[in-house]
């Protein structure tokens, strides 16, 4: 009975959609906006090669703010959330294959996460892709090595440093430069050099390192729920 | 090819709210809201496509004058990159307070958290 | 100025800060955390300031490019305003929760500071991307905050919260998308331009986007996971999202409503109507107090959601109306709540411990009366605007809805502070205040009244000189501390400068108004002096009593609907805690209330009608209605009868009568009653003349003539002394009610002799009667009897009264009773009449019981040594008798003037006067020549017997042939209990209590109806995402259809 | 106001008559009830003996204020009915008071004797009294129900509320009475004169034949005297206010004895046919068929 009534809701649902599909009718060129960020003089006002970047990070840089803070928010709710005392469990040696694989994988999975991150403005990736890589890092060492301590004090003091500076540069822009996130605070640079695009590889690795931050330290709180003494 | 994406886009939606509504497990459910994000990330990136564009990053094979005409929409991929860290924001926390709920009744039914109602 | 932008700086810089702290300097954390948020506060209250002064709205863009290519930020003055509030809410909100944030650490300061961040951000914020990741924030940290205190209940509210602000984020999202695949842009402002609703798609794109902002707003009945959070959160977190979030909210479906058009205003207007009065009705059944704050809340917003959805309508009156509602419902529902905290208490009915600490009762008070939109607070004047724009548009059904939903939400609050004032309670207060959590409550009370006399100042033609008496009875609350005689002087002063200063001029301007403001103010005079009685404090008596008479004045001096309106509310106010004071007074207090309250709506109706019709506000524009006649004369009248506790409406009385303290009963009886009459007068004055109105009043002639006789019907079967007056006051005013509503010269003529004499003698038999129950401590006749002897003032006061009452030559009551004839028969109403004669007589039967069982028969052993009444209750009724007494001589000194001022409504068949004797179309009476003519036969007969019997030799009491039998009930024993036995079995069905039990009745069907429809809120959070969805779903039916 | 020594002594006069005319009336007619009851019955001047016994009586004895008041106001309801009560139509003089007030304000003294007498004895502190109390009262109310609309009836017919001139309008001959230009009225007044005097079936009030109960049980000597006094006088006058209301009234004293007589016999002839009613019974009784009979008499008129 209750399942019958979801499945019509959904079907109705369903319906209300339809008319999004009817109008929809595909794109045959760029939109007035998105031509806007396309068009030379413009990329140029930015200097950013991945134009996805310069959205992200400037033109709608106030949205990754936000984004920025909701894992921050995350990871504080979690924190004080999920505190308390941890209960045993016990866990079976890890094999040393896995072991071994992650003493070599950890360190090259964080270099590529910062690489990722401090070259977001030049190709696919940035800071949010490159901190879920170190993040990813930190996750196969918990694994690997579950009785590592984690190193939570250094981790917080990069999420705070970085978060910072983030909200320092962007302050910065409306300070000296013409708005709030404005790039054009440090010199733009070379076209599709690393170091181009004003602030903006800069806020990406800050970004990047709050992200992985961040996330690293959610996943040590839940992993504290638990553990092996 | 748009259209086909949009409509799997929809469909992976609507099997989204499908799991969310009627599986009674908590972390069930929590899966459908990924599956519910997924299926809108899939919706914006096809509404940023152009017919015959490409990713919207300038190189040599786009060169930065002619980058109107042949990059898709950035817009909309800019937009899905929040979006998908808002989900993970939002499943992290959601994780965690499924971790409390089960050490609270030491279950995992939606059923059982019924306390505050009327 | 600093830019608005760094409120975000600001914010979020702090928070990330605060990382750097150890935990051992959480205090210092949370107080950094309150830095930033008073910083916050500065940036916006000074913009508010520069932007309220005239200066221009600016826009802030990010990265310096023009939107759309960038976000912009708007500050203006709507702006500006909100997100103050919200910055101080936050503020105060921090402060309140010190301890608890300390003690959770850095990272619920961090939440709670990002969570007043991300409230501005949605205020400011101009772009449907950006306002969509905020609220995201806001969700985040919302659903971070409800889980402070840790518990199950708040975990599992939480998760509830999450999984449906989810789906409703998926949907918000989905709808933004598709309006910028459609116009192109993220910018509300091109979004709005680009005419979305043309085709299909976009309109859906606009429906997911207003809905999920609806939905946002806790819409019924898609709203129980909202329920749930109010209930479970800390009532400091539920306080600021009661204030804060829902304000924001509120602002962001304002801001996104120029993308839809005006169906979509009609649809909001009507979801937040079903909303306003589901929430309120499901209300009703709630027994704890977090989840009722929560229907209330849920309730404000839904009319606030309605206001919305009439700006269309509305017009420019829209801002006004929508702040001041706002307002009223951020300031009391974050007071409520905090005090909730404080309290620590959830059970309603334990809320009587709150009155240990009276300072948070009287905000308590204030906080509800300023919900349910009484005078002085802001919600007052917007519900007045509200009301008076909905009839000018004809929006009749709406503006009924809304009054019905502030009925079902004025029944529950007062029920609360009925618990609170009245219930049993023996727990003291035992937990310690702390200052952080006093202030912000005591704040916001404070501004609540401020609020209050700044939205007078842009209410037309509204006096702002009524705000003086209302700082004076401030200063005299403030005096409480003072014993009560004090401020018994200062209250008699008061009411004196008052009368001194109004009564002159009325004297030869408006004599109607002079008699009124004699009996309300002199009155008060009279009946304050008997306070002198009291020793101690008597705290909180003052204030109230000053309240209602400044309700009183009000309405005498009222020259627009609004003052009146203004003016009666405040009366209602007074009287309901006079009322409420008494001993068990907790349910009567409650229904006064209500009927009062739905009088009142009747009223306030009855002015937005006339107001859509005259387009004018002034009481005078009342005679100038013409369509709808029949519809406001019998609103009006309706109202008006409430306070007269006509018929049907009567069943507040008796008891909130009885229970009253000695010297209340007749404020509430002999003068309160009066504000009702002099309603009806105004109206008629109005009105009268039009036939309409004439068959509206021939009804009104038939309830009066049946109030009277039900009243005395009762009023003989009662075994409590006030409550028997009680119910003889229902008849008197149903005489009244009558003779105003025979609408001629004799016909007003007895109403106002009616309304003198009962102000006279219902006064003197309040107060003696009061002041004897004073003495022997107990209401019911059959414990008192014999006290003549130990009372002679008492019983001579007494029986001067009932002579009066009972219309019986020479005493001036008998002045009624002949104008009564020959005006029912001028105005051929015989068989009302002679209903109405006929309860007069049953009047006997009733003070016959009365001053028999009190002051004759055999005296109490237990009364034995009772002394005569107070000398201060002794005082205004002696000076009451020398009143009476000349009317009763001298009728022609009030009947002259009374004459002259009704012959100028009603010319025609008017008395005609040669020396004492007054000559009616039917009859004629000298009462001089009467008075002395009784009285010489009188001295004759008494020096007759005096001399025939002069040795009579005095007996003692049991001296009497008796004979009795060992009792089973002690009181039957008493020959008074149920004396009039017989009559009861003839005519008792008449007053079998049809009318409590219909009452009940409907009540009943209320709550059970509540209580069926909240099982709609299982408490399984998996339903409510399907009742999310359902809404959705419902109101792509409206909108396609 | 002028003081007329003239009228007062007419007025003195009228009363003596009418008190004497009274206690005549009240021994013929218990005389009459006791030979249907094949009695013998009293002797003609035995009420003159009761009168003088108990005003003579020694012994007297009081309660308090109230109680000795009580006979004082009893009695100055039955005089003060007098006084505003027009006797005699044609004479100016016996017309007494009547000038001070109409028929509202007859109607409306009869209470004020009801109510001392009330108290009064209520301060006797006998639980009987307040009993025959509460049962007059309750009687009484309804009694008045029918009367009101005979009058309220007659009011509308003659257009006034002034007693006198109702009586005057019945002149010029026996058609004029109120009996056949009004029947309906005059049937609901006189059954509710029944109640007034309070005969039988409608005499639970007084009781006098089983039980001690009523207020004048409780006053004696010079007390019950008053009391006689009174209900001679009252009797007449009511009679005298139906006599005026439906039966032309009266241009000298020997048509006001005949007509009185007969009026007050209507109501001793039912009280010999009619057994007694519980209290209850009259209080429902009286708001029946008189109560019709009211009712219609006003539609009639209407």
């Amino acid at each position: 009975m209750r399942k019958l009534f979801i499945i019509i809701i959904l079907a109705a649902f369903g319906l209300m959609l339809y008319p999004l599909i009817q109008s929809f009718s595909g794109n045959d060129h760029l939109s007035e906006l998105a031509t806007y960020y396309a068009q030379k003089e413009n990329i140029e006002k930015v200097n950013s090669v991945n134009l996805v970047t310069a959205i992200v990070v400037t033109y709608r840089g106030l949205d990754t703010l936000g984004e920025v803070t909701i894992l921050f928010l995350t990871a504080a709710i979690i924190a004080f959330f999920l505190k308390g005392p941890s209960t045993l469990r016990t866990l079976r040696p890890n094999s040393e294959i896995f072991i071994t694989a992650a003493r070599v994988l950890v360190p090259i999975m964080v270099m590529f996460g910062v690489y990722i991150f401090m070259n977001g403005h030049l190709s696919p990736g940035g800071g949010f892709q490159g901190g879920a890589v170190i993040a990813s890092a930190v996750i196969l060492m918990f694994l690997a090595f579950p009785d590592a301590p984690f190193q939570h004090k250094f981790f917080g003091f990069m999420e705070s440093i970085s978060g910072l500076v983030f909200v320092g540069l962007a302050a910065l822009g409306a300070l000296i430069g013409s708005g709030f996130l404005d790039n054009t605070i440090l010199p733009l640079g070379t076209f599709g050099k690393l170091l181009s695009a004003g602030a903006i590889p800069v806020i990406y690795s800050f970004v990047g390192l709050k992200v992985g931050a961040e996330l690293s330290n959610i996943l040590n709180e839940f992993k504290s729920v638990q553990s092996d003494k | 090819m748009e259209y086909v994406s949009l409509t799997i886009g929809f469909i992976v939606i609507i099997a989204g709210l499908w799991a969310i509504m009627t599986n009674r497990n908590i972390l069930r459910m929590i899966i459908g809201f990924s599956i519910f994000d997924t299926g809108l990330h899939i919706v914006i990136v096809s509404l940023a496509y152009v017919k015959g564009g490409t990713a919207p990053i300038l190189d040599s094979a786009v060169g930065i004058n002619e980058a109107i005409d042949k990059i898709v929409d950035p817009v909309p991929q800019a937009l899905v990159l929040t979006a998908i860290v808002i989900g993970l924001g939002v499943t992290a926390l959601m994780l965690a307070y499924a971790m409390k709920l089960h050490k609270e009744k030491k279950s995992l039914d939606i059923m059982s958290f019924r306390d505050l109602k009327w | 100025m600093i830019s608005p932008i760094h409120i975000i700086s600001i914010g979020l810089g702090t928070a990330f800060a605060l990382g750097f702290l150890n935990k051992k300097s959480n205090g210092l954390a949370v107080s950094l955390m309150l830095v930033a948020i008073a910083l916050m506060a500065a940036v916006s209250s000074s913009w508010f300031i520069k932007l309220y002064q005239g200066a221009e709205a600016i826009e802030v863009y990010t990265a310096g490019f023009k939107p759309p290519y960038s976000i912009n930020l708007r500050m203006g003055l709507n702006e500006a305003l909100l997100s103050s509030l919200i910055n101080l809410a936050g503020f105060l909100g921090g402060l309140y929760m010190f301890k608890n944030l300390k003690n959770t650490g850095k990272h619920a300061i961090m939440v709670f500071l990002v969570f007043v961040m991300g409230l501005n951000v949605i205020i400011l914020t101009r772009d449907a991307f950006n306002l969509f990741v905020f609220m995201e924030v806001v969700s985040i940290a919302t659903a971070g905050l409800i889980i402070l205190i840790q518990d199950g209940k708040s975990i599992q509210a939480g998760f509830k919260y999450m999984i449906a602000t989810g789906i409703i984020a998926g949907i918000f999202l989905l709808g933004i998308i598709f309006a910028y695949y459609f116009s192109g842009s993220l910018n509300i402002d091109d979004i709005s331009n680009s005419n979305l609703l043309a085709f299909k798609g976009g309109s859906v794109a606009v429906l997911m986007i207003i809905v999920s902002v609806v939905l946002e707003l806790k819409p019924f009945p898609a709203n129980g996971w909202a329920l749930d959070v109010y209930e479970a959160s800390d009532p400091g977190i539920a306080a600021l999202i009661s204030a804060a979030s829902a304000t924001a909210m509120y602002f962001v479906l304002f801001k996104l409503m120029p993308i839809a058009d005006l169906q979509w205003y009609k649809i909001i207007s009507t979801a937040g109507l079903i909303t306003f009065v589901g929430s309120n009705l499901f209300g009703l059944k709630q027994t704890g107090a977090r989840r009722l704050l929560g229907y209330s809340s849920i309730g404000q917003l839904g009319l606030l959601m309605t206001i919305l959805g009439l700006k269309p309508f509305l017009g420019d009156k829209f801002e006004y109306i929508a702040i001041t509602i706002l307002i009223s419902h951020y300031l009391a529902k974050a007071g409520l709540f905090w005090i909730a905290g404080l309290l620590k208490k959830d059970k309603l009915k334990d809320w009587a411990l709150l009155r240990k600490k009276p300072l948070f009762l009287v905000l308590f008070g204030t906080f509800v009366f300023s919900l349910i939109g009484f005078p002085p607070f802001p919600s007052f004047f917007g519900k007045w605007e509200l009301i008076m724009s909905l009839s000018q548009q004809g929006l009749y059904f709406t503006l009924a809805m809304i009054l019905t939903g502030s009925f079902l939400e004025g029944i529950y609050l007062f029920r609360w502070l009925g618990y609170a004032i009245k219930m049993e309670s023996n727990e003291s207060w035992t937990f310690k205040l702390e200052w952080n959590k006093v202030i912000p409550p005591v704040l916001f009370g404070i501004l609540v009244y401020l609020a209050g006399y700044y939205s007078s100042t842009f209410a037309e033609n509204f006096n702002g000189l009524y705000f003086i008496a209302l700082a004076f009875i401030l200063i005299i609350y403030l005096l409480d501390f003072l014993p009560a005689a004090v401020k018994n002087i200062l209250s008699i002063l008061s009411l004196a400068l008052v009368s001194w200063y109004m009564l002159p001029g009325l004297y030869s301007e408006d004599m109607l108004r002079f008699i009124f403001t004699l009996i309300f103010l002199v009155g008060g005079i009279l009946t304050f002096i008997a306070g002198f009685a009291y020793k101690g404090k008597r705290e909180g008596f003052y204030p109230v009593a000053l309240l209602m008479y400044a309700g009183l004045a009000i309405i005498i001096r009222a020259s627009t609907t609004l003052e009146f309106f203004f003016g009666w509310e405040l009366m209602t106010a007074g009287s309901y805690f006079l009322i409420i004071r008494g001993k068990k007074s907790m349910a009567h207090g409650l229904s006064y209330m209500l009927f009062s309250m739905a009088g009142a709506y009747a009223i306030l109706a009855a002015f937005g009608l006339s107001f859509a019709e005259t387009a004018s506000i002034q009481l005078s524009s009342l005679a100038a209605v013409g369509g709808n006649i029949t519809v406001i004369f019998s609103l009006l009248a309706i109202g008006f009868m409430t306070k007269t506790a006509s018929l049907g409406l009567h069943i507040w009385l008796p008891g909130a009568h009885a229970e009253a303290e000695s010297d209340v009963s007749p404020m509430v009886s002999a003068i309160l009653l009066k504000a009702g009459v002099f309603g009806l007068m105004i109206l008629m004055i109005a009105m009268g003349n039009n036939p309409e109105a004439t068959r509206v009043a021939y009804v009104l002639g038939w309830l009066g003539a049946l109030t009277a006789l039900v009243g005395n019907l009762a009023a003989a079967f009662q075994e409590d002394a006030k409550r028997l007056l009680a119910y003889s006051s229902i008849s008197q005013l149903g005489y009244i009610l009558f003779a105003l509503a025979m609408m001629s010269h004799l016909g007003w003529m007895t109403a106002m002799v009616y309304s003198i004499n009962h102000f006279l003698y219902k006064s003197i038999l309040f107060l003696t009667i009061g002041a004897v129950v004073l003495k022997v401590g107990t209401h019911y006749m059959y414990k008192m009897g014999g006290l003549i002897k130990n009372m002679p003032l008492a019983f001579i006061a007494v029986l001067i009264g009932i002579i009066a009452l009972a219309g019986v030559p020479p005493l001036s009551g008998f002045a009624g009773k002949w104008l009564f004839y020959n005006a029912v028969i001028d105005k051929h109403w015989y068989f009302q009449g002679v209903i109405v004669f006929f309860s007069g007589i049953i009047a006997f039967l009733y003070l016959f019981k009365l001053i028999y069982s009190v002051f004759l028969g055999q005296l109490k052993d237990n009364l034995r040594h009772v002394k005569d009444i107070s000398i201060w209750f002794a005082i205004p009724i002696y000076i009451l008798i020398i009143g009476l007494m000349i009317f009763s001589a001298k009728p022609d000194l009030v009947l002259k003037p009374l004459g002259e001022m009704i012959s100028v409504w009603y010319p025609n068949a008017g008395l005609s006067w040669e020396g004492g004797l007054a000559t009616a179309p039917y009859g004629y009476w000298n009462g001089t020549g009467v008075m002395i003519t009784i009285g010489i036969m009188f001295m004759a007969l008494l020096g007759w017997l005096l001399l025939l019997s002069s040795k009579a030799v005095k007996v003692g009491q049991f001296n009497i042939v008796y004979s009795a039998e060992a009792p089973q009930r002690p009181e039957t024993t008493h020959v008074s209990y149920n004396i009039y036995a017989g009559y009861n079995k003839a005519l008792g069905w008449m007053v079998a209590p049809k009318i409590t039990e219909f009452w009940d009745t409907m009540s009943d069907w209320a709550h059970s109806l509540a209580e069926y429809g909240r099982r709609l809120y299982s408490g399984n959070g998996q339903v409510y995402t399907t009742y999310v969805l359902a809404y959705i779903i419902a109101f792509y039916l409206i909108m396609i259809f | 106001m002028d003081f007329d020594i003239k009228r007062l002594g007419f007025t003195l006069l009228g009363l003596l008559i009418v008190l004497n005319w009274g206690l005549l009336m009240s021994s013929i007619m218990r005389k009459l009830g006791a030979r249907v009851a094949k009695r013998y019955g009293i002797r003609w001047f035995q009420p003159w003996l009761d009168l003088v016994k108990n005003y003579a009586l020694r012994s007297q004895i009081s309660h308090g204020i109230m109680f000795y008041l009580g006979p004082v106001f009893r009695i100055g309801g039955g005089v003060g009915l007098f006084l505003f009560m027009p006797m005699i139509i044609g004479s100016e003089l016996w017309l007494n008071y009547s000038f001070h007030g109409d028929l509202v304000l007859l109607m409306y003294f009869q209470f004020f004797g009801m109510l001392g007498m009330a108290l009064g004895s209520g301060e006797g502190g006998h639980p009987y009294s307040a009993i025959g109390i509460s049962r007059g009262l309750s009687q009484f109310t309804t009694i008045e129900v029918p009367m009101t609309l005979a009058i309220i009836s007659l009011a509308i017919q003659y257009d006034t509320l002034s007693l006198i001139d109702i009586v005057k309008a019945q002149q010029g001959g026996f058609q004029n009475w109120t009996m056949w230009t009004n029947p309906v009225a005059t049937i609901a007044g006189m059954f509710s004169l029944l109640g007034a005097l309070s005969h039988s079936p409608f005499n639970l009030v007084k009781a006098p034949n089983e039980i001690p109960i009523g207020p004048p049980t409780e006053y004696h000597s010079t007390f019950l005297g008053v009391l006689q006094t009174n209900a001679a006088i009252l009797h007449v006058v009511e009679a005298a206010l139906f006599m005026n209301l439906f039966f032309g009234g009266a241009t000298n004293w020997f048509e006001f004895i005949l007509k009185t007589f007969f009026i007050y016999f209507w109501s001793v002839f039912v009280g010999v046919v009619f057994p007694r009613f519980r209290i209850e019974q009259s209080v429902a009784w009286f708001l029946k068929i008189p109560l019709v009979f009211g009712v219609l008499a006003i539609i009639l008129y209407m």
